[in-house]
């Protein structure tokens, strides 16, 4: 391969350096760590969110979005993401680069670098990006979905939906600062404000509106059962988002730094800014809205993060706290269960974060005296997102509900699918009572002492569906 | 005084509950409790293991009533309780000798 | 600017370095998220030790001390910190470096570097540590505060206690190398022993008395919750505070590498301490013992972690665990509720630490020949902060009491702080019984079906303080 | 000390360099506090898993490997590890470096390096490991093994056989590049298959055979009562593992970023391995199946991270989920209770990563033209760790056992090992009645109104093991 | 003999149990419990939506008592249990027509 | 028919339940429990303090039965749960008015 082989985000200029920055190395290894456990962090937020019975089920579409993004992002991701042989603009060749070759050494089995750091660890840091967009999406269909009928919308949704994005925005294609929209200005997006919680938001609605609401949306309560779980998982997500947002500036620098110093100030102005929400509307500030108010800080200043001061960061993140406040009631009255609220909270934080920088890049937004050319490319940017992750979004979510089916057993869903599906429960506080039946040794022989042939057929006809059949005498 | 006590799906409650209160009783007490009977338990698997858990998760309720209400909020509790499936549950009656409300340290039917 | 306007930590010469170091900006930029965790993992840490009823306020407050010193830092608490305009040596001037002006990057547009760090990054590593400086004050009041009297606490105690020690200490000032005391010996707070944990320690005590106890203190049992929590606490925070005190070498370097093995060293040391005062006055080791070994064992080895060598962590470590093992059941003795015991652990081993330089710094200590110069120094600093610390926090908090109030109502308290003020319940594992009211849409609408007006006088009033008027009929 | 004084890890030439490389520097103090923190994510891994009566004792059994190892290491660990005086290639001298000696400064003063990185970095990221190494061990007593027992095993274990084990395989001992069996071929051990997982295994089951079953064992349900807790852990140990594979390249490198790749890489197909056995064979893809493949991957991709390539990785992976998922079983059948499948996760998972390298690894590996040489010298070092843990750990347990004794007292194995041991309770979600009886201030008085003198006898005699004795009147 | 059952507030029940033994009753029966009557629930928020709790956390306690104790275990039981507020509770008497040990197989009075 | 409750050790319950169904009874409802008795409790330490937890952990039974089964059962239940220690626990017999099937709305015996 030759180096200019690779676009890669918000560099123009690729060029083969001779020498190695093992701080800048350092800074994206730990960086790609930082995100790779957003995703985990993800599972406890999302899985404190559900009911107890669900909490399973919830933190497993993030950790099998982990098994199925791992495997494929080598294979095809990175080659779609980064090949410079682009498809229109759209896509990178899956070929070119399948199986990460041609991208780890060169010919003469030198670790490929570009601009100081090695290409592999680059495809580390870009492999959790695509783990954790996925994984967001899940909050909108809690409780409901087959796992398997996910676990394939994982694969093809980062396939048709991720791995063009980012194409698109970073790998040099269509809304790049190579794409037909440069020429208005120069589009940002530091971290992922289109490429992920647009993306990612616009995704988990359409998802609400095919798979249709829970048993009980709007009517039965449906509250967090574990709140420390939840703040918990917004720490680490915070922690994590360093990563995201830092390790965005591809160096160890200043630019970092202050992409550090923005993700911070931005984040603490949205829990203030979501707890202010609430305690005017309310009465009450919560601790699921300082957790709420958290994310929604850090998912608006992901775009903005290198290009803002810290003193737009406050405004920025203030106002991505109310606006996500007062949006997670949008589905009650529209009627979506977006269940754990992707869309309250990634897509309008995400697309007023990506907006915001017309009016507050440094240098090029409005309040900067940069004319409305940033605000209007901005805007571009996130419609373009909005409508390519709708359409693909929808593409792919149908034909799976024609062919594998999306819902479990209405009967599954209220005795709870971490039973039905996963065959465990989340919790078991008093060591109750049950017994041993059988254990599966390769093959799979019941205890002595177990009653009658192992049930194969699993547990999810133990329930009341069906009648008299399941009667115990 | 009659002590209804019925053992009911835990997601009737609500309806049971709005039962009662249309009915006119407004006071009642609830314990989470575990049924076994003809509605099966569930199995789980863990590393290969499978376990049995026979008892299924159950809401205890008790009322306390006058002598001639307890036939009727019988029926008001099964009425209301009732999905037609296995493991709906039971209602029993006991008799009660003695009734006091802590607070003021009222006795008998008063005292309900 | 000129490059000499920030006096920093430890670094008596400041120049401009053409060169940036990226394997120490690295290194800081990790240490920066590795404290800011911190926060997150104390409010695991005293969460999990209250009772489940408090658990949500317990967090809130840590996370509510991230969102206003997360604002206040970039905008005032910079300047007042490491300004070279020191006010008497007590603090900086404010609006020198209001809002990082002239902080991040030289007029030419070039990140300002300090040492071949950009300070921009310095910036992000300070204000974690006054967001944790804060939020381990908390501890002692749990179960009883108002939360918004502890966010204006938050933000005055951060402005008028934490700023001025930081400037005092590492800002140049009075307890600075280049304060008066540094003719006696250079006084040494490598990481925060007296700036964090003698400070906070103090606020602790202070905020305890003028808060008086919670109900039932001294006879009802107010045992923790939820021990994983607590452990899963104090392995975050051990984890975090490699950032705390390697950081602090400000360098990635073997000084780095010396205070991350005294850093252990010292907090294993501690933890056994801890358990063997246990083992042999209770009887019993707990968890709970060894979770506050591991936090007494981090303060103590905090200000010393640089200036020590393992052999020496080792007794310093032990010492500190079995000094706070004792010390926490002194409140009990004295009266004071100071609920989760920060003076126990953070005062008595942040005391401890500072002192025990003047027996084990490696070079100046008395047990390596230095004489009782440093013992001298360390004593005058550790006093010094305890008398301001003091003086401070009662000022700030008398005036909050007569004018916001501290305590919330005692039926309150009783029945919760998380229902009561935050109108929430910490979990919910039985998906129990409950009808959904109404729901905040922007405009706040009662669902169709609920039963009457949004009750928007929240719930606080809903318990047993009132008595006709809360009958149902 | 010269600076030849130390063998390390894959680097035959050790030589004394000047220039220290910060970057490299940067990412292995980050890399140690990454795999300081898998003890604790540990902890939460095995706590989940256990009945919540003894999560305590289950988690303070790694957090107490980190109190003694903690201290040891510094003391003789290092220097019986990394000692240049080796005695027959199975240890170094104890005393070469005793406490750290000539290991962090040389005679001037100045930090020793070895390769641009610190020493005493070193020695820090080297703690980390042999902290876990014990730590996993304790998977496979769970609920019954004397906590002082624990203390010293740790201690003893890691004395004889962890440090000289590292020292056979990376300190220039027997199975390392310079040992005997390097002829064949140079063993290969990346990051710790045979040091870390191998010997941790091994040590498992025979503990497990000497300590005997727990009372119920194949009969009550002894199913995880908190499995959010378990993939948190599973969660946080992927996070920690990039400090642990991708540190051990002993770079901020290409080599490292390889590492990385194939780490994630790895234990994604682990993952998806693992659950494609469970759906097949139980008909249920379970959450404690993903957090159980997540491990099995990492283990196996260990001595294996930086010799494969990433498509190396997705079979090695998938493989080493399978194997494992079918090799929990096997305890039920042999009648051995490794409680937490220690056995069934580190050893086989261990063994198949050593052994895999002979196929997969590139250029020496079978696959890769590289002969049988490979695959000869992986199995030998495998089973000469095999047969030295096993030795090793028999003659210590059995020691322990006829002088401590290894096993609690029955019926407190039936109330709880947290109750009976720890007097502690892993939660109270209820606020519970109780009274506050006594407090151990340093003197242990009792509280005014406490019923009678305080029982120091402590609570293991007050449960149902003798008869009249215990009534209350 | 008489089983009396007294659904009360968590926080009175280390007096209830302290006022029993002091009237020389030294064995009783607890569970969690909720309560539904004039004393209101609360409410919570989460994400603004607003949900209503209509039960109270209670405590039920059973204690087996011979005839001739029951109306003064009452009165102890209401003495100790009220706080004069709403929501304090009740207390009810039933009749039992057996008792047995299990560690002894004793029945009747011997054996409460 | 008559209402049997039973309070006993929790590792004891499957024990019960299997001698239970062994002699024909199939159904049955269990709460958790805590028992306050000659057993006594444990203390716990936290940070030195010294809390004693006077409520050891029960399971509490409940099995409706015929009349003329009581007897038996009683003793089946006494049998089964019975360790010969401490803390067993106790059975007691309750006269019952009417029971219903919720399912059905059958009344009497039939609703067993
Ligand atoms: N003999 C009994 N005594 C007490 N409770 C019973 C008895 N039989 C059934 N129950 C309770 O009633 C519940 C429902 O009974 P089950 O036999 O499953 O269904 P159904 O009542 O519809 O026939 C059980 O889960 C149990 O809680
Ligand atoms: N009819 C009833 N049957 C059973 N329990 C009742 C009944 N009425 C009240 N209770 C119990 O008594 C508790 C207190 O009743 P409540 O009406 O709130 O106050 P008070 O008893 O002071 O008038 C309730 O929470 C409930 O547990
Ligand atoms: N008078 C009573 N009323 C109700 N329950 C009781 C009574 N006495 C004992 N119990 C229950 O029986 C259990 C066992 O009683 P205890 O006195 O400890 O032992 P034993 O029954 O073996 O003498 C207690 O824990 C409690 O739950």
């Amino acid at each position: 391969m030759t180096c200019d082989d690779v676009q890669h985000r918000r560099r123009k200029v690729i060029r083969m350096e001779n020498a190695i920055d093992t701080g800048t190395t350092a800074w994206i290894l730990i960086s790609a760590s930082l995100v790779l456990l957003m995703t985990p962090a993800l599972a406890l937020f999302y899985g404190g969110m559900t009911r107890s019975k669900s909490v399973l089920n919830m933190m497993m579409m993030s950790y099998g979005a982990m098994g199925v993004i791992g495997v494929i992002y080598v294979l095809w991701g990175w080659s779609m993401s980064y090949s410079s042989e682009s498809v229109m603009g759209i896509f990178g060749n899956p070929f070119t680069h399948f199986g990460l070759a041609d991208t780890i050494t060169d010919s003469a089995g030198e670790y490929i670098l570009s601009d100081g750091l090695p290409t592999v660890v680059d495809v580390g840091f870009q492999v959790t990006f695509a783990i954790i967009t996925v994984a967001l999406i899940s909050g909108a269909i809690a409780d409901r979905a087959r796992f398997g009928t996910w676990l394939v919308f994982a694969g093809l949704w980062a396939t048709f939906a991720y791995f063009p994005m980012a194409h698109m925005v970073w790998g040099g294609g269509l809304l790049s600062g190579d794409g037909p929209f440069a020429s208005i200005a120069e589009p940002i997006d530091f971290a992922g404000g289109t490429v992920v919680h647009i993306n990612a938001g616009v995704a988990a609605l359409v998802l609400a509106l095919i798979l249709g609401v829970r048993k009980g949306f709007g009517k039965s309560p449906m509250r967090p059962h574990n709140l420390p779980l939840v703040m918990t998982g917004a720490g680490l997500l915070w922690f994590g988002w360093f990563g995201f947002n830092a390790g965005s500036a591809y160096a160890a620098d200043g630019g970092a730094g202050l992409a550090w110093v923005n993700t911070t100030t931005a984040t603490a102005a949205a829990m203030l800014g979501w707890l202010l929400v609430e305690r005017l509307r309310d009465g009450h500030a919560t601790s699921l809205g300082a957790a709420s108010g958290i994310v929604a800080g850090l998912v608006a200043i992901t775009p903005a993060a290198g290009d803002v001061s810290p003193l737009g960061a406050i405004p920025l993140g203030i106002i991505a706290g109310a606006l996500s406040a007062m949006a997670v009631g949008l589905k009650y009255r529209f009627g979506y269960d977006d269940s754990l609220d992707v869309v309250g909270v990634h897509l309008v934080a995400g697309l007023w974060g990506t907006v915001a920088l017309g009016f507050l890049a440094t240098g090029s937004g409005l309040f900067y005296g940069g004319g409305l050319n940033q605000l209007w490319v901005q805007i571009i940017i996130a419609l373009v997102a909005v409508v390519f992750s709708a359409v693909v979004t929808a593409v792919i979510a149908l034909i799976l509900k024609a062919t594998m089916g999306w819902r479990i057993d209405s009967d599954v869903e209220v005795m709870g699918i971490d039973q039905g599906v996963h065959a465990e429960s989340g919790y078991d506080f008093t060591g109750g009572s049950g017994r041993l039946a059988s254990v599966g040794v390769a093959s799979r022989e019941a205890l002595p002492g177990a009653e009658g042939p192992a049930r194969s057929e699993g547990t999810t006809t133990d329930i009341d569906t069906t009648d008299t059949r399941e009667t115990r005498s | 005084m009659k002590l209804i006590t019925a053992v009911i799906k835990p997601h009737q409650l609500d309806e049971v509950k709005e039962a009662l209160e249309a009915y006119g009783i407004s006071g009642m007490t609830e314990t989470e409790a575990s049924g076994y009977g003809r509605q099966r338990g569930h199995s789980e698997v863990y590393r290969g293991a499978e376990y049995t858990v026979d008892f299924v998760p159950k809401v205890r309720l008790e009322v306390l009533v006058e002598d001639l209400d307890a036939r009727s909020v019988v029926d008001v509790i099964v009425k209301a309780a009732s999905t037609g499936r296995i493991g709906d549950g039971k209602v029993w009656v006991l008799p009660v000798e003695d009734v006091a409300r802590v607070r003021t340290g009222e006795h008998g039917v008063a005292a309900i």
